[in-house]
């Protein structure tokens, strides 16, 4: 791998605003301050969540840990009409979006395989298939286009898509492709790949011998590499592509540098294939830390306003936990329902074979009630 | 009543939906100017633009997986793969993401695609032209599977398909692209995942779709001068099946052959006949037999007639089964 | 004789593959350092190094297309694709590549590429995790699939998939991989491609492989004690199929229950009951009863154990079968 | 699409030579005068095979009219020891491989899929599923480097494998996905991207909006253009590219930049799609003719050296007429036998149940002998 090249950086890991050329965060410090309460909710979903899995009442976990900043800086940066495809692991971009955090546990719990409306929220479903969900992004982006909602200038109207995926994922053939259509038909799709280094044991050297951002160079649209444990940072790059993306002018790549802090999930043992040296190096440039550095040093803001959040933070927590375990396991024969928006006969006759089936044993023992 | 060419019939059925329905668009690799290697979208990108009826880079993947995304954006994307053989490379977008988007979702996102495949052999291709992967399909849940054997079929199939909420894989017999029929565009069209019955007969119940119900027909006009009466079934729904119109002949003939290009083993003939044996066990004189492929690649195109099913091989299965 | 469970069995089959011949290569997403998120490689990248122990990049299709490219170069590649659901990106490369290899190269390009898919759910696991593609492989001629139950076959079979010169898809119960067998590894193994009999009985006979094989002898260990007598035969080989055994067996009992986690619309279970009513038609019984997955995409892990066969689906058909 | 970039070209439409700062031919005018056979032969196979298939003796013909230049000029930088992977249409390279263009019309005619031995003659079989065989060609390297087969100095010894694809290919997964392995584990491989404008009827820019020797630098290996109707350029960048791999430098991307003369194949109708101002315009690049001049004008090469050319394709015309004319249909019965190295039971049961079906026509009416 040759030398790392320079990223986008707006707030240092201390908590310094430095100056960019090309992109300024536009907003206040109140601003900040609410992004500020995102990451630490964010984060505090993440905790309570792998706390579920651990007491069992998840079946596994995928935490965000460390990836908060790209994750709130980019989704905080897109507008209401603006459609996310995510990954498993965009948490914080689904609390953006509006998602009820306990909606997300219900994948990961094993009750349903998605409970928000993708459709309502304009947020996509998890998608566990690597980089699948690119190519949804790119269609979406080309109806975007049909519908007339790009470049009209009308900043309700015009609409860009963000296709959410990871370093491993760029070496998906569907990744790939995903990136000439975006380029071919100048679709408003931006590509947002969160570089946490690794793709479950593998380090990015297994992906790519050269920094990630500079793939997009060879499809012909901008790629750039941003901070991504810069929450100001991954805002500004993200909203001047979406800008972008509106505007007619097609997509780009943003590849944001961060580092997956946790395990690749709950059933991960990181210990078997890194060193804990890059962690410890790592946490000094925690996503949340420098904007709590900033946040007291430069916005004035005191104690009180953190344990606000703290005690807001507790309070989601709580609730999160008790939506979990209050999550009532599904109904086998609902399964049957929800194959076909049109129901053949003979699923139907299926499911009224095995409710027959089951009531042998209801009428028994009561087993399957 | 008009006579038309199974292709122009497909192209006809496209242009009404089209006509109907502007969320209708058309993609694939030489699908515009071209009209598609078979003229099957021929003039459609002239009367309705290239944003409707759109030349695709050359990736299956992304034709479905973008068609994906076009189909949560509200249009209903009609997909064209060149050949059979060409669309594995969508499989995984096909199996994981358009069959399943509608059950991950509990419903909320319905997937209204149609996948368009020419397939089937028979027309002198090089290798990958002539596949049946029909089977595949009609196995994963949440697609559904239909295939037509004439234009008049093919005319209305290709409008319910694109009308039809969920995602279906439309498999055209390419070899009979160039066959002419009736077509009434006043009549009710049967329901899409219908089967039906093509000829009546007495001694034994010939099954078949796509492709393979012409050469059936012809079997069993062969048959009669014989003496043996065969009814012929075109079963044009793979997936969900349609089969009780099969049990009642069955109950009837007490005898079923069943005829596919693709590969006997876990072919759509499989299905059938365990099926059949279970719902007309009692009345079943014979097994189910099965007349398909063999357990080899297609062969190169000069042998193909000898691998494919033909009059002579359907006919030996009637007599195998008429004899038990 | 020790014991030992499946997932270490596999590993010690892949160890002696490897010891045995240098052009052994294994190949996959986290194979080295982290030893497979299963750990069946566990200490093989730090034995035999990162040249025949190789972490590939996050591309399925990359995984079986290049090793097209090392067979060719006289390699013998075993891939291990992570989870079932990720099969799909290779498709193509598997049923137009790796399957056709050696027929369209008129016998020239052998492939001897064994391709290793944690199959099947009862894991608690998420979407694609749990899924059971063998029918679309054993519909494709060219390829040989396989499934182990238990932990001595896991260990002769995985080593004769290896030895093989033709391609293998080698099937493995993910949800049975911590469990213990005895492996005795001076007895002399059974052929890779035949089935077993693995319990013996007279009233019913009971087929399965891969995962429910354990299941079944469950169900035979609880129907014996209600007074009926399960034969349980495990398949092993799903393509080709080694039926003569299960026709013995179907000849003395006259009924027969398949058992499979798949779908059963084209499951493996459609053939071999097609197979066996043609085989056997006199002395059936009843209709071969299919025990298997509906058709849906696989449910969400709370309530896969009432969508998953069981000892009492099991059972049930049995009863039924036996009702006839 | 922007401006058309410079390629490297050595031997000007007019048939005089030019400087390139980078790349030279190193060769002598009798090596030219041998490529010029080469040329001309192949071109001569390609007339034949289409006439043939006019005839009905063939299927089908994917002619590479307009592209000789690139197959014989990248072919003959080939050591014997190197390895090509090619599409249906590199028949000069099949040439320069050594392959009888008799038994390149087998695949055409239908009587099998390939009938040579790519173990003997380092030349794959014809891949009809747009861009497989670039990982195979990347996996094939792979194994190259496993043997010691680089980097060791010795000519004989050290291996380059060359991957032909076409310009629609440049959007498969599978070519990208080749791109990534062949960079990551820098395999001594070269990508032969025969730019011809067409990919059936949909023109180049269905699949980039940039040039494509440019997709390259996306994934950290060189690109370059060269006129791919230069056969001494394309000799030049092969040779290097070849050299550069073999010495353990890893992948290159050559585009070399030409035009489709004929049809997609002998099936396809190019009226429907293009103007044929294009087609004027390219014929005043003809690979051939340059050549011809610069021989003629420059290696005084008089009217005999062309004439004996011309009668020794005649020759091969004839012969590749009759040996097509000859070749038999398989047996059906044959094909069980090639699916496995190791036949299994059930396909010997299902050849002898075809056997004896087929007897009973024999002894009816001899009707399938
Ligand atoms: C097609 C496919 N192959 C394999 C997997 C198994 N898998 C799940 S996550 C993962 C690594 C993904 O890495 P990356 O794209 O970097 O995302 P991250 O998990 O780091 O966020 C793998 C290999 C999968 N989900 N999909
Ligand atoms: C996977 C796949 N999809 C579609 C086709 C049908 N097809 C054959 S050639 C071709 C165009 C190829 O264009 P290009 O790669 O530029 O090569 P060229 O024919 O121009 O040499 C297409 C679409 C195919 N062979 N394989
Ligand atoms: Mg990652
Ligand atoms: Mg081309």
């Amino acid at each position: 791998m040759p030398e790392e090249p320079e990223f986008v950086q707006l707030l240092t890991p201390e908590g310094e605003r430095v100056e960019h050329p090309s992109f300024a965060f536009d907003g206040d410090d109140e601003m900040i301050a609410s992004m500020y309460r995102d990451l630490v909710l964010t984060r505090r979903i993440d905790t309570e969540a792998t706390a579920l899995q651990r007491q069992g009442e998840l079946g596994i976990w995928a935490s965000l840990l460390g990836q908060e900043a790209a994750q709130i800086g980019s989704a905080r940066a897109l507008r209401p009409q603006d459609f996310a495809f995510p990954t498993y692991r965009e948490h914080g971009v689904a609390w953006c979006k509006g998602i009820d955090p306990v909606a997300l546990l219900s994948l990961f719990r094993g009750v349903d395989q998605g409970s928000w409306n993708p459709l309502e929220t304009n947020f996509g479903l998890y998608t566990i298939v690597i980089g699948a969900q690119t190519l949804h992004a790119t269609g979406y982006a080309m109806g975007v286009q049909r519908d007339g909602a790009v470049g009209t200038g009308d900043d309700d109207r015009d609409t860009a898509v963000v296709a959410y995926f990871g370093d491993g994922a760029t070496s998906q053939g569907d990744v790939n492709e995903a990136f000439i259509w975006a380029s071919v038909f100048n679709a408003p799709v931006v590509f947002f790949c969160q570089n946490n280094q690794w793709a479950i044991s593998e380090p990015i050297d297994r992906q790519t011998r050269i920094p990630l951002y500079q793939r997009a160079s060879g499809f012909g649209f901008p790629g750039l590499r941003v901070d991504g444990n810069d929450v100001l940072a991954c805002h500004a790059v993200t909203k001047a592509a979406t800008q972008r993306a509106r505007e007619g002018s097609g997509p780009t790549l943003i590849e944001a540098f961060t580092y997956r802090m946790g395990a690749h999930t709950t059933s991960d043992d990181p210990t078997r294939y890194r060193l804990s040296g890059d962690l410890e190096r790592w946490k000094l440039k925690d996503p949340l830390a420098r904007v709590h550095a900033y946040l007291t040093r430069h916005a004035g803001l005191a104690e009180d306003f953190f344990a606000d959040i703290e005690a807001e933070s507790d309070v989601l927590a709580h609730r999160i936990r008790e939506g979990c375990v209050a999550m009532a396991d599904p109904h086998v024969l609902g399964i049957f329902d929800k194959v076909y928006a049109e129901q053949t006969e003979e699923l139907a006759a299926q499911q009224a074979g095995y409710a027959a089936y089951l009531d042998t044993f209801e009428t028994q023992t009561g087993a399957h009630a | 009543m008009s006579t038309i060419t199974l292709a122009k019939a497909l192209n006809d059925g496209l242009r009404a939906s089209m006509e109907g329905d502007a969320k209708v668009v058309v993609m694939g690799e030489d699908v515009g100017k071209l009209g598609g290697v078979f003229r099957v979208t021929d003039g459609l990108q002239k009367d309705f633009g290239e944003d409707r009826v759109i030349d695709t880079p050359l990736s299956e993947s992304g034709i479905v997986g973008t068609a994906v995304g076009l189909a949560m954006r509200d249009y209903r994307p009609v997909c064209e793969i060149q050949f059979d053989g060409f669309v594995y490379p969508a499989y995984d977008q096909i199996v994981s993401q358009v069959a399943k988007l509608h059950f991950r979702s509990g419903g909320r996102l319905p997937m209204p695609i149609v996948i368009r495949i020419p397939f089937g052999g028979g027309i002198g291709a090089v290798e990958h032209h002539s596949e049946s992967p029909e089977a595949q399909f009609a196995h994963t849940a949440g697609l559904k599977v239909v295939a037509c054997s004439n234009a008049a079929d093919a005319y209305w199939m290709i409008q319910q398909a694109i009308a039809c909420d969920d995602p279906v894989v439309f498999l055209e017999p390419k070899r009979r692209y160039w066959e002419k029929a009736n077509l009434d565009r006043e009549a009710a069209p049967a329901p899409l995942l219908s089967s039906k019955v093509v000829r009546d007969g007495t001694d034994v119940t010939v099954l078949a779709y796509g492709p393979m119900v012409k050469t059936c027909l012809e079997s069993a006009i062969a048959a009669a001068e014989g003496g043996t009466s065969i009814e012929v079934i075109d079963l044009r729904t793979l997936s969900p099946l349609d089969l009780e119109p099969v049990y009642a002949s069955v109950r009837r003939t007490g005898r079923v052959v069943v005829v596919h290009e693709a590969v006997v083993n876990l072919g759509i003939g499989a299905e059938v006949a365990a099926r059949i044996t279970e719902q007309c066990f009692y009345a079943l004189e014979a097994p189910v037999l099965r007349v398909g492929g063999f357990d080899t690649p297609y062969p190169p195109s000069r042998i193909e007639e000898e691998y494919l099913p033909d009059l002579d091989r359907v006919l030996d299965a009637v007599d195998r089964s008429l004899a038990y």
